[in-house]
């Protein structure tokens, strides 16, 4: 349901993505990977409104998103994280969350209480466990992931962008939030992940997109993925054929 | 975990409304008894000085406090409205309350027309324009005393309300009015959003937060507050001079703000009656004062950089 | 005519430019909205003075001692409280400003009320035709430009200044390179100091001395900054030659009493076209 | 918790709100026998220096009437407030000082937006308001507006339009010229001063060749001494107060255009001010309003104790701030009594001899101006020494016109 047309970014010159296309179907699990500075962040940032694309086009449902601004893309159903975790960090849990919901639905000046127990609901879902009224700040790391996604999907979105999501986790840690977002997913949201994290990302998505200094170069299941030579390259240090050119 | 859930629904549900209750009953009282208890011209005139100062430190307080927009002119929309009013007097005869309703306009015109470069132009950049804003006004007042009356400036304009009393009354119950607005406003959503601004831009565009609308909403409603104090204080002093656009008069209102503590409705108005107060008490010693004033803030900034709210929290936390 | 005001003009700008350079280098670097650069600008006069009419020394070493006097206050301010509050612009604004009240309050009293006059550093003029240029102002013009140079070529060549330039872009980095930043905002704060005392001692001897002169200055130097751009030396300097020559036209040409208008409704101008100034980077 | 911080700031006003009834019941003042004036002046701010000049003077009158045995066996006690020259804060002031100090009149008073603030307290409080150092006529048309209303309010100060004469003896018996430049502040006391001067020169048939008027914090003049080479007067006036005259004197000299210039603001009357000028005031000319010559037998001995008291006088800070004080105890004297109103009357008929001149009052309470009453003094400055160049009966010098080189 999101698909993206040969699409290209360069800042002063210096090429980030060269016409990249694939397509997100409805309810599944895409991974976006590749080694740093591939432009697995540039991608993201032009799917959810933050950059615009130097040429190429992204279509949502059928329609151009990529010259909306962040917020409308936001009310229109994509929603994303940050690769360093950002939350507001002066606010507690509840509040955090309830900034996400508002957008979404648009009642009057007066304080609706089905907002608050949407709240309660999310936390639940994504199982954060200390209390409500912590502030931001005081979170573990685990914790402050857990609050992102919740923040994510309290603007109810149709489609989840995770930017490095278990980045400074442990494996349980990473295990946990893995939980997460195949049960999210199983409640019908879809989700795309980016990771530099192989292992984590072949296990959570169920299709893979690899990139390669700002270029698509291979897509399938996991498995293909893990067999196919070019990403072992990319992954294992170019073989010897360079060193001998 | 449920337990807590129900204390928060509780609180959101009735807190508010309790809170606003609590703050109208003490306050009420509070302005009403305070003449009496005090039967002195001269402390009611220091305390609507402080009121006019609160308004504006408000206004103030909204901009930079709640959607970071670092405006170095609230001497802008004060002296805006000061001078609205004086020249309405001067050349139409206005009634002061029309007078009093065209000032707040005039803020609000002028916030806008401050706040749409504040969406271009970036921190200390928007500041500095801003500033550089009101000392071309300041300047514009003394060079044309044929229309501004010069270093003088508009002189015997009359009272709003005539009697000290009166005049403290009407003001104390702005601010109070303010105060509440606000107060609940930033309760709701609005208020949640505006916070969220301040806390983190982008990631509140992430939430799906028109910024730049909020930025406008929240400029102009601190633009009309400050337009009010301005006319108000034109008609209590009688006159208007450039004074008002002065970067000092800038400067202490923002002194006020931080050492109320930024951010929090209530402290600038603290902030301006204890500066206030301490300010037009220090003559007893005589040519130190401005030392001791001075000192005062210096101290505050470097022992409480939250201001006195934010001490009174850290007292409530231990 | 016109030309004795460009030529004046240029004299004037170049004290500007060394006026606003100060304020250009710890706003560029400390990220200080500097409010105490009017202060220091009045003590520079003052302490000359002092030195001058107290100790009648050569008034060139009083300049130099003058210097050191206000580098050494400068460090002294930073260690003592300006450290102490980095972390927030807007209360490090209250802050200088409340130093900047103290301090004129402190000269007050210790001076006293009354308008000094500092004689010129060197006495006559240069006249050619109906052209008149009074010496001080060659010589506030050009030790002005030579103490820039000077600056400038310490940041460009010298240990402390490439550190000066690493921390005023990278601070993060800096720290981490094992560059001692706490060490250098001093010194940078020092400097700043001695920039904006060196134009007041500069500026007094052809003007008048008291307490409330730095006012004015300070606002011509935002002005400038903002114009050339912040902690952009070669901004400041061009802010400054155009902030002198716009000064003297307009009060030849449009009224006096406008002086100080049309510089800053020029800098709206400029900075609704380059929101950033002429060689200007953002600042927090 | 929201509750709870709310607790937390009402109970933080409750102290502030003890606090203020604690200020007011320390300031209930106890029924004294002396004297209460208020002195309202500027001691910090731009007008500073002149507001501390005038105090001095108003403590000396103090002290000479004390020793004197007082007013009505009352001795006076000064209560000051600075109110740096800001309309706000001077209200401020007169409020404390008739609320808390409970003052029996108010002296001082250095802007004319000031005094006239102050003018509106005085009528409702029926305190007296003796304006010692502003000039505006605003002054005068209020209470030639509304007499008994403001008729609490005298001036020992001449307005501007009367002491705008001063420049019109330079022009016709020092320089006698037909043609003057007038270099101006853009502030209401000088304009009035300027419109007042050219409708007497004109009506003597002397032109206006020239105005120029600066903000009233400029210190940089290249462009208007180029205005005035260009329109090359006979004589320049110059009402240039504060900061910018000593500027301005500095750089007209360093112009080296030699036209006679002289200053109908108090700032270069002063010596100390000169001093510091050195040989940059050479050849100019002062307006004063008092100097070491018998213009009253009370004026030497005012001089030599002022000297050293504070700075040598000149200025009307000081002549007229120690008049203005010795009028208000003199009013009270003819009363007989401290009742404001019968004060009036007396100051209304009195026939004072200060130590700047004849004081009468008209009956928009100005003192009366010209032979016999108050009278110009017009000085040379030469190697840091006034010389007097008018009146003649007086003078101890004849003008004289700077050498070019």
């Amino acid at each position: 349901m999101l698909e993206l047309k040969n699409v290209s970014k360069s800042f002063k010159g210096l090429t980030a993505l060269l016409n990249v296309s694939f397509e997100v179907q409805r309810g599944e699990i895409l991974g976006l990977m590749g080694p740093n500075g591939a432009g697995k962040s540039t991608l993201i940032n032009l799917m959810s409104g933050f950059l615009r694309p130097t040429s190429g086009e992204i279509i949502w449902k059928g329609v151009n998103i990529e010259k909306l601004k962040p917020y409308h893309i936001v009310v229109k159903g994509i929603s994303r994280t940050f690769q360093q975790p950002r939350v507001f960090l002066n606010m507690d849990i509840f509040d955090n969350i309830y900034v996400g919901l508002l957008p979404s639905n648009k009642s009057g000046l007066f304080k609706n209480n089905n907002l608050k127990e949407r709240v309660f609901e999310i936390i639940k879902k994504v199982s954060i466990s200390n209390a409500h009224s912590t502030l931001a700040r005081d979170l573990p790391h685990d914790e402050l992931r857990k609050l992102e996604i919740a923040r994510a999907i309290a603007a109810d979105p149709e489609l989840l962008l995770l930017d490095e999501i278990v980045s400074g986790l442990t494996v349980e840690e990473s295990n946990e939030i893995g939980e997460i977002i195949r049960m999210l997913n199983r409640a019908g949201l879809t989700i795309i992940i980016i990771e530099h994290v192989m292992k984590f990302l072949m296990n959570v998505s169920q299709r893979v997109v690899v990139l390669d200094h700002g270029e698509k170069i291979c897509e399938g299941s996991p498995e293909e993925i893990s067999r196919n030579p070019k990403v072992l390259d990319v992954y294992f240090g170019k073989g010897e054929e360079e060193n001998l050119a | 975990m449920e337990k807590h859930t129900l204390a928060k629904n509780e609180i959101m549900a009735t807190g508010s409304i309790l809170l606003v209750l609590i703050y109208v009953v003490f306050f009420t009282l509070f302005i009403i008894i305070f003449p009496i208890i005090c039967n002195n011209k001269f402390l009611l005139h220091i305390a609507i000085l402080a009121n006019i100062f609160a308004l504006v430190a408000i206004s103030w307080d909204l901009l930079f406090g709640f959607v970071g927009i670092l405006n170095l002119a609230p001497a802008v929309f004060y002296g805006a409205g000061a001078y609205t009013v004086g020249f309405l007097t001067k050349y139409c005869h206005i009634h002061p309350i029309g007078g009093l309703i065209i000032a707040g306009c005039v803020g609000l015109l002028l916030s806008l027309l401050l706040g749409l470069p504040s969406l271009r132009l970036r921190g200390a950049y928007y500041a500095m324009a801003t500033l550089a804003f009101s000392a071309v006004l300041n300047t514009l007042a003394l060079g044309m005393p044929n229309i501004t009356g010069g270093e003088e400036g508009i002189i015997g304009i009359p009272s709003l309300i005539s009697g000290t009393e009166w005049n403290f009354y009407f003001s104390s119950y702005l601010v109070l009015t303010c105060v509440l607005a606000l107060k609940y406003m930033l309760s709701t959503k609005y208020g949640k959003k505006l916070t969220s601004i301040r806390e983190d831009e982008i990631l509140s565009q992430a939430a799906g937060i028109d910024t730049s609308k909020y930025k406008v909403i929240a400029s102009t409603i601190g633009g009309v507050i400050a337009g009010l104090a301005g006319g108000y204080s034109c008609y209590y002093f009688n006159n208007v001079a450039p004074e008002v656009f002065s970067i000092a008069f800038t400067f202490s209102i923002i002194t006020i703000t931080v050492t109320g503590g930024i951010g929090t409705i209530i402290g600038p108005v603290i902030g301006s009656y204890l500066l206030t107060f301490a300010n037009e008490n220090l003559y007893i010693i005589g040519q130190y004062r401005l030392l001791v004033y001075s000192g005062i803030i210096i101290f505050v900034i470097l022992f409480s950089p939250t201001g006195i709210i934010g001490a009174v929290k850290k007292l409530k936390r231990n | 005519m016109l030309l004795q005001i460009l030529v004046s003009g240029f004299l004037l700008g170049g004290i500007y430019a060394l006026m606003a350079s100060g304020l250009s280098l710890i706003l560029g670097v400390m990220r200080i909205v500097n409010l105490t650069h009017g202060l220091f600008f009045t003590l520079g006069a003052y302490i000359l003075f002092s030195f001058i009419i107290g100790t009648n020394v050569n008034p060139f070493i009083g300049m130099f001692f003058t210097i050191i006097v206000l580098f050494l206050i400068g460090s002294f301010l930073e260690w003592l409280i300006i450290k102490r509050i980095k972390y927030s612009e807007i209360n490090m604004m209250v802050l200088t400003l409340a130093l900047a009240i103290a301090g004129e309050e402190f000269i007050r009293i210790t001076w006293g009320p009354k308008y000094l006059h500092i004689p010129p550093l060197i006495e006559g003029e240069i006249r050619l035709g109906h052209i008149y240029m009074p010496n001080q102002r060659i010589l506030a013009c050009f030790i002005g430009l030579f103490m820039l140079f000077l600056l400038m070529f310490f940041l460009k060549k010298s240990k402390t200044g490439k550190a000066i330039r690493m921390v005023q872009q990278i601070p993060e980095t800096a720290a981490l390179m094992g560059i001692n930043v706490r060490a250098i905002s001093m010194v940078v704060f020092g400097l700043g100091v001695v920039l904006a005392g060196a134009a007041g001692s500069l500026w007094a001897p052809m003007y008048i001395t008291y307490p409330a002169m730095g006012w004015t200055p300070l606002l011509i130097s935002f002005a400038i900054v903002i114009l050339g751009g912040m902690g952009s030396l070669g901004g400041s300097i061009l802010g400054g030659f155009l902030f002198g020559f716009a000064t003297l036209l307009t009060s030849m040409y449009l009224s006096s009493g406008l002086v100080n208008v049309i510089p800053f409704i020029t800098l709206f101008i400029v900075l609704l076209i380059r929101p950033s100034g002429f060689f200007g980077k953002d600042i927090f | 918790m929201e509750s709870k911080r709310s607790l937390y700031i009402m109970t933080f006003l409750c102290v502030l709100g003890l606090i203020l009834t604690i200020f007011c019941s320390s300031s209930i003042v106890s029924a004294s026998d002396t004297l209460k004036l208020g002195v309202i002046v500027p001691l910090s701010g731009a007008a500073a220096e002149p507001g501390t000049r005038m105090l001095k003077a108003i403590e000396l009158a103090a002290n000479d009437v004390n020793k004197a045995g007082g007013v009505l066996g009352k001795k006076i006690e000064l209560v000051v407030w600075d109110e740096e020259a800001k309309v706000d804060k001077a209200l401020t002031g007169a409020k404390k000082l008739i609320m808390q100090d409970k003052v029996w009149g108010f002296v001082g008073g250095y802007r004319t937006g000031v005094s006239l603030a102050i003018m509106d307290v005085s009528a409702d409080e029926k305190v007296l308001w003796m304006i010692t150092d502003s000039v505006g006529d605003q002054i005068t048309d209020k209470i030639k507006e509304n007499y008994n209303k403001y008729k609490y309010t005298f001036r020992s100060q001449s307005p501007a339009s009367d002491f705008a004469r001063n420049g019109i003896p330079f022009l016709t018996d020092v320089v006698k010229t037909k043609k003057y430049f007038y270099v101006s502040e853009n502030t209401q006391w000088t304009k009035s001063l300027g419109d007042a001067l050219s409708k007497f020169a004109t009506s003597l048939g002397i032109e206006c060749v020239g105005t120029v008027e600066c903000d009233p914090g400029a210190t940089e003049f290249t462009s208007e001494i180029e205005k005035i080479r260009q329109a090359n007067p006979g004589a320049v006036i110059c009402s240039l107060a504060a900061a910018a005259g000593p500027a301005f004197a500095r750089q007209y000299t360093e112009a080296r255009i030699n036209i006679p210039i002289m200053y109908c603001a108090g700032i270069m009357t002063f010596l100390d001010v000169v001093q510091g000028l050195g040989d940059k005031a050479n050849y100019q000319c002062t307006m004063a309003w008092l100097w070491d010559i018998p213009v009253t037998p009370k004026t030497l001995d005012f001089y030599k104790r002022y000297t050293p008291y504070y700075a040598r006088p000149g200025g009307s800070e000081d002549s007229r701030g120690y008049d203005g004080l010795m009028l208000v105890a003199e009013g009270i004297k003819k009363a007989g009594s401290f009742d404001v109103d019968k004060v009036v009357k007396a100051l209304e008929s009195i026939e004072y001899v200060g130590v700047s001149g004849k004081f009468v009052f008209t009956k928009d309470h100005q003192p009366k101006y010209g032979k016999g009453f108050l009278e110009p003094i017009i000085v040379q400055w030469l190697d840091k020494k006034g010389y007097v160049i008018y009146p003649q009966k007086l003078a101890n010098s004849t003008f004289k016109l700077m050498p070019s080189k």
